[in-house]
């Protein structure tokens, strides 16, 4: 009854969040929103018995990925007045469109049946004999090392790619180069010219 | 008969070598223009040398094919080649016609000299290989390759409406040949090879015959072409340069004419005899339609166009006939209307150099200053009309004598040609050779060169001896035609009976 | 370490991945023009990947079955290593044009080229989605390269925001399967899924996951970034788009639907009809009024893409060797045919529109008789390679029964052959525009090989279909 | 009343629906664009977790950490790839993001 | 001997035909008149051997058209008829020739003319020849050719081009129903050869054939056909509208081709295959009706024309309907003989109207001749003969053969043959009167051509004399000379099989019937003579008074301009029709170019799709996901899984 409870109400504000993230004027607001909703996903985790996932969903995620939304947004000053101006126009469609496909989806999903005679690839070792975070920790390096390398290629990708396309050695900042200054010689430095009386330096 | 070496192939890639000769010749100049004509001229007559062996050595006693040439190429598709009665004339009309359109084009062509040699050389080899493959896939290789070279002849050397009529030309025939692929396909996967002697004893079922048949005609009825196809046909005709025009009606034309001989009704005889009445309407109508569509003409090129459209429908009509007469008539027919017609075309050609129009008002009185290009003119206007002792006569006749066998409302409707034929012929001939010679532009307008001479003798000599001596071409494919008839006699029987088996 | 845990099938992977780290260290830490220097050996890395793809043999898995090299993978990952290798090649003076290359360029494509070879192995819903991210990311990165420029950016900024949705699709669609047959090995999905009891539920994962792969494939109506990012994009990055990841994608998506799906073939069937059909006719149509040649390539590529599908909709071992010869040849022709889009240089400026090209056989006849070939080659004009490659997944298509789509797939052939004969007409038979510059070797080297192997592969075809064939058998 | 997978389901459906429409509703924001695909990807996340607890096995919760993992890598590809278009243009504004079209 | 008679003529016309400019004018005539009476004289010999000597052979040369059972052999089949032929056309061709280096001489294109001529002889030589069906046809269109190349012959003209062409496609409208004819027979016998044909011809009597959807009887049907040749070539009432326009070419090629011997192909045609047509007489009836219906129609025609040539031109058609009236009663030995007479008296009119036209400088208009006689005795006289032999003076060539075919028509007491008779009868005293107006309106009179033309006007030189002398002679003559073996009691002998013969056909008519064709003679005459001589206010008079009939008449019944409306214009017409609507706006419109619009249009539609903005992008993917899903929820039929 409590799990039922506690469900609902991660269900309830979750969705309402997540709707709330693409209803939302002002994007700073979406992006808080955002974070409730992951909030209450990580609740939902939580119930279903995945304590790991919630805590890095909260940790790694909230903590990480979405402030740096936070960031890109207040970092890019957009004008916050003409924000949802197309909204309404395109609803109808958009909505029925959307609408159908919720339906559809939820109907088939309610009819769950699991293939019989599936043996599950990395059975669940019952919660009393070893934690959550230790099943998958088992399995995450031995079974799964190749997609745990594999994300790991993801990320430094991500690192890459990041820094590739917004590192900006613009040219008239100028930057401290200590080797520069000391191996500076004086033939570089000073140049010494004669100027005829009256022709000035140019 | 089978040889120490590889005629047909030497025969069928021979012109490529040319073409990549004269794509090694450095320079753009008057001298390496030089060059490239008489690199293609060379070439072609080799060719045609070459294929006279063939011609020489042919037996024409029987329906095998002979010189055949088999080499493992694409899996159970292999490199196939082989002639017999029917397919050597073909051969041989479209080596006889190259070196003559190289020479007509020697003045005539000023621009990108090399380009259209080699597109011509391209061009033959593909034909050659059209008549010489025995392999379905082989063949559709050729056939539909040839696309591609006429696309560029078309287009870079045509006329003023050259785009839309190289496009035409193009996708209305690739269309066809699309849907004949696909049945190319079905067959593969029906009899599990493309090899055509195999494939020409396979029994097809019923049904099947039907849309194979439907989908081939989709190709041929295109390529011949019959009506309501017929369209892209005076387009192409009338805006390719002469050259081209004479490789489309000699040789292009014929492919689909040969397409029904060689496939339509060996491989499918049960749809061939069921649909052989919708030929027959269709070639009648083109007849008739297009004999009066060529009536009204004003261009030259377009009337000759017009009325090869109807001269195809007498081939069409004779081939479905499955006589002796009637196959026998449409197969001679193709071969006189690919002499004919290409000497007509080279006509206007020669005109067409001199004075830059193909308008027939423009023209009139020729013969006071070119009476040797009215008599060659009317020589092939004559065999356009069917007259006895050209070789025009021989093919309509026996094509339409088998007709009357079969069905006497076709023979009757078809022979109407005859007359309508003489109408427009004799019209043209007369608006651009007859009458005064008054338009200023032809006061001075030269008579044959000596090159235009050479080019037209033989297609003269021919016409004219193929009208009263056609036993070289009659006999030569005889025997091809008659096992062609036995056998499509036979699986008509075993079908009848088949039938008649199931009945209680 | 697990008994299975034989890393000498994961060679190339292992390779490129390493190299490629190892290449960006030394990016790092050199002082100047280090750009091509890395890009010359990334090139050579991704040949010695080849090669060490190329002398594998047998069927082997590895990290529990969710890494399989087969025949089929080796077959697709050469492919793909050559489509990037030359790719490269082909950029490299494109960038010198543009005031020198930055050297994470070879990098972000080693790293996605790893990603491809990781799809084409993937055997597990999971290493599919790493492959396929780790390829994206890569790609999204690349397509967004030039960063100076609005429209670099905004092919990069399409490209990202609509690919995440595809792979949100299909991941969806990835959980319902998982959810819906209890695990994400394709063996195991294949003996879950029984013919008689299909759940509704798994051909909805069935069409998610299929929405992801058609958007990688740029199948209709999941193609609609194509045109705007091959437009945008720098010209060498979607001279690789059009090449590699194009046939990493078809080789995963065959690879799921042979190797996961063989009991719901009739309903995957039914999807990719419909993505073949949609493909060639909008690849058709559309083409047709396009005046930027890229984004006409591009349209091109949509529709090529549903001719291959054509093979795959066969699901039959014929099917997908059509498949594998159609993208065989096909990035032949794309690669040559940009190579060509990459020297339209005029003034020390690209130029992209297809006028430009205008009487260009007189201007340039080499050019413009390659380019010719690879035209009509792609409208699949035999006796050129386009013919072949057509002719086997049709060949296919008709021994499944698909006759409709046959018919439709020939008749929107004819279609689409009108816009490639249009530059055909623009190169031949319009008159010469201005000249232009002369054509950089590595350009005309790769020009003259894929011109001439369209052309000459009618002279010996039987080697590429045996070993399409022979990797078709490894799949089924 | 027992919380079932379906539930679960219908909630990860909701989202990835309003994921949906927060991408193709959206007219000014590239950035709402980027966190209508979080809220995707945090559905599937709920599916495969739920899945994953309903079936006692645990592939589903490595699956998700895989998709966390990529979401975060795709967040930074994304938000620098809006960077870059914003030095650019100097907007992030949807209904403009149309140089290339036809 | 027959080799050369056959090729002689066209080793002239190559001769003359290529190397004619080289050698010039002179040495081209000569060779080729030369060629052409060393073949007459041959054929003499010939007619000689065969016809009196019973020689009949035949000669194989190469094999011509050879498919399964259709086999055609170059061979020439000398018999009687054959011999018959052979000198009438040589010996008229030869007098042509002669006549033709003087009537020609100021012609630049007189090699041309004497190839045209040579190739003329040796086409119809062919057909003269020929053994079976097929070369028949081949002569029967190479005599058509030469004919089309001789009528436009002065190309300049626009009248003789359209002359020629006309002359022509008439002639192919008659092919067509000869061609159709041979299919016929070669579907119905198995073979095209004369002798086969006639061979199995019996055992086809009462057997019927599908023919465009009707049982016909099969010889009937065959000898339709094949008589539709015969019309077209001998220019018979329907298709005889190109005979008269002919007359735009030189006048010997009329003296010829359109009057001794190209315009008889069609009775020696019906002669030739009297064997098929005596089982055939529902054909043989029509052809009876066909002949005696031109004799008719073209005498009266013939009354009002002021051209002379054109006179003697409907005369000829009116004359050949007689030979055909004659076949179509059965007594083809007088209609063949009917042909040689009137080769001789009809070449002879020609030639005499040319020599006219030449002497007043091409003047046809015989409303500006008269009281020529005293200029021209020798052309007045040499016409007198024709025209005696034509209206039948008694004992001329013409009354002798006239005089047979009407008896024949009598005798046949068949309603035909009564309606032949009356009609031929008829036509005798409108030949008469046509005859004598032409002789009347030409040489008496007041002279009515100018002045100068008149004086210039001078006698014929001896090349055009001495064939109009030894055809005057022939006129005369031959009649009496060869009735007896023609149509006499040396008739079965002469003819030997080539024909069929009836015995006695003409043995018991009345003395009316005999004396009626001399009486209608004289009944024109007497008219002409009150109308031209006594009284020439009278046919003016009348044509104002009948203008209607008059006008009729002149217009030779509207045939022409009746076909022009029936036929040539609604076939231009249709033509530019289907041209411009069938091929341009339906075939064109809703095919290629419509095609072509339609995929513009979607790629338009298409295009527009693409707007660049993201939004639609994944409205686009979201609609394809949402329809296979609901696609796939229908195809399993609900919303339970």
């Amino acid at each position: 009854m409590l799990a039922a409870f506690f469900f609902y109400l991660f269900a309830t504000v979750c969705v309402g969040a997540a709707f709330m993230v693409i209803a939302a004027r002002n994007p700073v607001h979406a992006v808080l929103f955002l974070i409730l909703a992951f909030f209450n996903a990580a609740g939902l985790f939580v119930l279903l018995g995945a304590e790991f996932l919630a805590m890095i969903l909260v940790v790694v995620y909230v903590g990480a990925v979405l402030v740096l939304f936070l960031f890109v947004v207040m970092m890019l000053d957009v004008d916050f007045a003409e924000l949802r101006a197309g909204f309404l126009k395109f609803l109808p469609v958009g909505a029925l469109v959307g609408l159908v496909l919720l339906v559809e989806l939820v109907f088939i999903l309610a009819a769950w049946v699991t293939a019989p005679d599936i043996v599950a690839q990395a059975p669940t070792p019952p919660a009393a004999l070893i934690s959550n975070t230790e099943a998958i920790g088992q399995i995450l390096y031995t079974r799964y090392v190749y997609l745990f390398q594999a994300a790991g290629l993801i990320l430094l990708v991500a690192m890459i790619g990041a820094i590739v396309l917004t590192l900006h050695h613009k040219r008239y900042v100028r930057r401290q180069s200590i080797a520069e200054q000391v191996g500076r010689t004086r033939e570089e430095s000073v140049e010494l010219v004669e100027v005829e009386s009256g022709r000035g330096l140019s | 008969m089978s040889y120490s070496w590889p005629i047909l192939s030497t025969v069928t890639f021979l012109p490529l070598l040319g073409a990549l000769l004269i794509l090694l010749l450095r320079g753009n100049d008057e001298s390496a223009f030089r060059n490239a004509r008489y690199i293609a001229l060379w070439t072609t007559l080799l060719t045609f040398a070459l294929s006279l062996i063939i011609w020489r050595d042919f037996d024409p006693t029987t329906a095998q094919f002979q010189f055949v040439e088999l080499r493992p190429w694409l899996g159970p598709i292999s490199f196939h080649m082989g002639v017999d009665g029917i397919s050597m004339p073909f051969v041989l009309l479209t080596t006889f016609l190259m070196p003559l359109c190289i020479l007509a084009s020697w003045t005539a062509i000023e621009t990108r000299v090399k380009e259209y040699m080699i597109a011509f050389l391209v061009l033959e080899t593909l034909m050659i290989g059209v008549f010489t493959s025995l392999d379905l896939v082989l063949f559709y290789l050729f056939f539909e390759g040839g696309l591609i070279p006429m696309f560029l002849i078309i287009g870079i050397w045509g006329g003023a409406r050259r785009v839309y009529a190289s496009f035409k030309f193009f996708l209305y025939t690739l269309a066809g040949s699309l849907l004949m692929l696909l049945a190319i396909m079905a067959i593969y996967w029906q009899a599990g090879t493309t090899d055509i002697p195999t494939l020409l004893t396979y029994d097809f079922p019923a049904h099947m015959q039907t849309w194979l048949w439907f989908a081939f005609l989709a190709s041929f009825a295109v390529k011949l072409p019959m009506w309501p196809v017929h369209t892209w046909l005076p387009d192409a005709h009338v805006e390719a340069p002469t050259a081209g025009s004479v490789i489309l009606a000699g040789i292009l034309l014929k492919m689909g004419g040969y397409g029904f001989l060689r496939f339509s009704i060996p491989m499918f005889p049960l749809a061939s005899a069921e649909f052989a009445p919708l030929i027959f309407a269709l070639s009648v109508v083109a007849i008739i339609y297009t004999s009066l569509v060529a009536l009204a003409q004003e261009d030259m090129k377009k009337l000759i166009a017009y009325s090869s459209v109807a001269h195809m429908g007498f081939v069409t009509i004779g081939v479905f006939t499955l006589t002796m007469q009637g196959l026998q008539g449409g197969i001679f027919q193709m071969l006189s209307h690919g002499i004919v017609s290409a000497a007509l075309f080279l006509c206007v050609g020669v005109i067409y150099d001199r004075m830059h129009t193909r308008e027939i008002a423009a023209f009139g009185g020729l013969v006071a200053r070119m009476p040797l290009y009215a008599f060659c003119f009317m020589v092939f206007t004559l065999a356009n009309v069917g007259l006895p002792g050209t070789s025009g006569f021989v093919g309509e006749f026996l094509a339409l004598t088998g007709a009357f066998r079969v069905n006497t409302w076709v023979a009757f409707l078809a022979t109407t040609g005859i007359i309508l034929s003489a109408a427009y012929a004799l019209w043209l001939y007369r608006r651009v050779i007859f009458g005064v010679l008054e338009k200023p532009g032809l006061r001075l307008i030269k008579d044959l060169t000596w090159r235009e001479a050479v080019v037209m003798t033989p297609l003269v000599l021919l016409t004219i001896l193929f009208g009263f001596y056609p036993a070289p071409l009659l006999d030569a494919s005889s025997a091809s035609v008659e096992a062609l008839i036995r056998n499509y006699e036979a699986s008509l029987a075993a079908a009848e009976q088949a039938r008649f088996a199931l009945l209680p | 370490m697990p008994a299975d845990l034989n890393l000498e099938a994961a060679s190339p992977e292992l390779t490129l991945a390493i190299g490629a780290m190892a290449l960006l260290m030394l990016g790092v830490f050199m002082k100047r023009e280090r750009g091509e220097l890395i890009l010359w050996l990334s090139v050579l890395l991704l040949a010695f990947a080849g090669v060490l793809v190329a002398q594998g043999s047998g069927t082997v898995t590895l990290f529990n079955g969710s890494f399989i090299v087969d025949a089929y993978a080796r077959m697709m990952k050469l492919l793909v290593l050559a489509g990037a290798g030359i790719a490269l090649v082909m950029s490299v003076e494109y960038w010198r044009d543009r005031g020198g290359l930055k050297f994470e360029f070879p990098i972000l494509v080693l790293f996605a080229t790893t990603g491809m070879l990781m799809m084409i192995s993937a055997n597990d819903l999971i290493a599919l989605y790493v492959g396929l991210e780790l390829q994206s990311l890569a790609l999204y990165v690349v397509a967004a390269f030039r960063r100076d420029s609005a429209r670099s950016a905004e092919a990069g900024l399409k490209y990202f925001v609509l690919g995440a949705l595809a792979s949100g699709m299909l991941l969806y669609g990835a959980s319902l399967i998982y959810g819906f047959t209890g695990t994400t090995e394709f063996v195991k999905i294949a003996a879950a899924v029984q013919p008689s009891g299909v759940s509704l539920g798994l051909i909805f994962g069935l069409v998610f996951l299929m929405a992801g792969f058609a958007f990688k494939i740029s199948a209709v109506p999941f193609h609609m970034w194509t045109p705007d990012v091959y437009e945008g994009a720098p010209t060498p990055v979607t001279a690789f788009f059009a090449a590699a990841p194009k046939l990493a994608a078809m080789a995963l998506t065959v690879r799921v639907l042979i190797a996961a799906f063989p009991a719901v073939t009739i309903e995957w069937q039914q999807i990719v009809v419909f993505l073949s059909i949609a493909s060639m006719g909008l690849g058709a149509f559309a083409a047709i009024g396009q005046t930027n040649i890229k984004r006409l390539m591009a349209y091109s590529s949509i529709g090529h893409m549903g001719f291959a599908l054509v093979g795959l909709a066969a699901g039959t071992p014929e099917g997908v060797q059509g498949v594998i010869v159609y993208l065989a040849i096909y990035l032949v022709m794309t690669l040559g045919t940009f190579a060509c889009i990459l020297a339209m240089r005029r003034n020390g400026r690209m130029v992209e529109d297809i006028d430009q090209l205008s009487g260009l056989s007189s201007t340039n006849p080499f050019m413009a008789l390659m380019l010719a070939l690879l035209l009509f080659s792609l409208a699949g004009i035999p006796p050129l390679a386009g013919f072949f490659a057509k002719f086997y997944v049709f060949l296919a298509a008709i021994h499944a029964g698909l006759y409709a789509l046959a018919v439709i797939g020939v008749l929107l052939s004819v279609v689409g052959a009108y816009y490639y004969l249009r530059i055909v007409k623009i190169m031949y038979f319009d008159a010469p525009a201005e000249r232009f510059e002369p054509m950089y070797p590595s350009l005309a080297a790769v020009l003259a090989v894929s011109g001439l192997f369209i052309l000459l592969y009618f002279v010996n075809p039987a080697p590429l279909v045996a070993f399409a064939g022979v990797a078709a058998k490894s799949l089924f | 009343m027992t919380i079932g997978l379906s539930h679960y389901l219908t909630v990860a459906a909701i989202l990835f629906t309003l994921g949906i429409f927060g991408i193709f509703l959206n007219r000014k924001n590239v950035i709402v664009i980027l966190m209508s695909i979080e809220l995707m990807l945090l559905a599937v996340n709920i599916n495969l977790v739920a899945f994953s607890a309903f079936q006692g096995d645990l592939v589903g919760q490595v699956f998700a950490m895989i998709v966390l993992t990529v979401a975060a890598a795709e967040a930074a590809i994304g938000l620098a790839i809006v960077v870059v278009y914003f030095r650019n243009r100097g907007t992030i504004d949807v209904a403009e993001i149309d140089l290339l079209k036809g | 001997m027959y080799q050369a008679i056959l090729f002689l003529p066209l080793i002239g016309a190559i001769f003359a035909g290529f190397f004619g400019r080289l050698v010039g004018g002179r040495s081209a005539e000569v060779l080729t008149t030369t060629l052409v009476l060393i073949t007459a004289l041959l054929s003499w010999l010939a007619f000689y051997q065969v016809a009196i000597g019973g020689q009949e052979t035949r000669i194989e040369l190469i094999p011509w058209i050879e498919s399964g059972d259709l086999k055609s052999v170059w061979s020439l089949r000398i018999d009687t008829l054959t011999a018959v032929m052979l000198v009438v056309v040589t010996s008229v061709s030869g007098l042509v020739h002669l006549y033709s280096i003087g009537y020609m001489e100021e012609d630049p294109d007189r090699p041309r003319f004497f190839a045209y001529l040579s190739l003329f002889t040796f086409a119809m030589l062919a057909l003269v020849t020929a053994d079976d069906f097929l070369q028949l046809f081949f002569g029967w269109e190479g005599v058509g050719l030469a004919s089309y190349l001789l009528i436009g012959f002065w190309y300049k003209k626009p009248a003789a081009n359209a002359a020629a062409i006309k002359a022509f496609i008439v002639n192919r409208v008659g092919d067509f129903g000869f061609a159709l004819g041979i299919f016929a027979i070669f579907a119905v016998f198995n073979s095209i050869q004369y002798d086969t044909v006639f061979a199995s011809a019996p055992d086809q009597v009462g057997k019927t054939m599908a023919f465009l959807g009707f049982q016909v009887d099969v010889l009937t049907l065959i000898c339709l056909l094949l008589f539709m040749g015969a019309m077209g070539k001998s220019a018979q009432f329907l298709l005889h509208t190109w005979l008269p326009d002919a007359m735009e070419g030189p006048t010997p090629v009329s003296a010829l081709i359109h009057a001794a011997t190209m315009v008889t192909a069609g009775v020696f045609m019906v002669a030739r295959l009297s064997p098929l047509f005596e089982l055939a007489p529902i054909a043989l009836a029509v052809v009876a009706v066909v002949g005696a219906t031109t004799a008719f129609f073209a005498a009266t025609v013939g009354l009002v024309q002021n051209d002379i040539k054109r006179v003697v031109a409907y005369s000829t058609c009116s004359q050949l309907g007689y030979m055909f009236a004659a076949e179509g009663v059965g007594a083809y030995g007088a209609g063949m003989f009917h042909l040689f007479t009137h080769a001789s008296f009809k070449a002879l009119l020609f030639l005499g109207a040319g020599a006219v036209i030449h002497a007043l400088h091409h003047e046809q208009d015989m409303r500006r001749m008269g009281g020529l006689r005293k200029v021209l005795p020798f052309t007045w006289a040499v016409m007198l003969i024709g025209t005696l032999s034509l209206t039948g003076f008694p004992f001329t060539a013409g009354f002798v053969s006239k005089d047979a075919i009407i008896e024949a028509t009598y005798a046949a007491h068949s309603p035909v043959g009564t309606y032949a008779f009356v009609l031929t009868l008829i036509a005798a005293v409108l030949t008469s009167f046509y005859s004598w107006r032409l002789m009347f309106l030409t040489f008496e009179g007041k002279p009515r051509e100018p002045k100068e033309v008149l004086e210039h006007a001078h006698e014929p030189p001896w090349t055009m004399g001495l064939p109009l002398t030894l055809l005057a002679i022939g006129a005369l003559v031959l009649g009496v000379l060869f009735a007896n073996l023609f149509i006499g009691d040396g008739a079965t002998d002469f003819w030997r099989g080539s024909l069929v013969t009836r015995e006695g056909a003409h043995h018991d008519v009345p003395l009316w019937v005999v004396l009626s064709p001399t009486i209608a003679m004289g009944a024109g005459f007497v008219v002409a003579w009150y109308f031209y001589i006594t009284n020439p206010l009278v046919p003016f008079g009348l044509s104002k008074r009948f203008n209607g009939l008059y006008k009729f008449l002149l217009n030779a019944w509207y045939f022409d301009a009746l076909y022009d409306a029936l036929f040539v214009r609604p076939a231009k017409r249709l033509g530019h029709f289907l041209w411009k609507t069938g091929d341009g706006a339906v075939i064109d419109g809703i095919g290629p170019d419509g095609v072509a619009a339609r995929v513009i249009d979607i790629t338009n539609r298409v295009v527009k799709l693409q707007s660049g903005y993201i939004y639609h992008y994944a409205f686009a993917m979201l609609i394809g996901v949402a329809l296979l899903i609901t696609y796939f929820i229908f195809a399993f039929g609900g919303i339970k899984p």
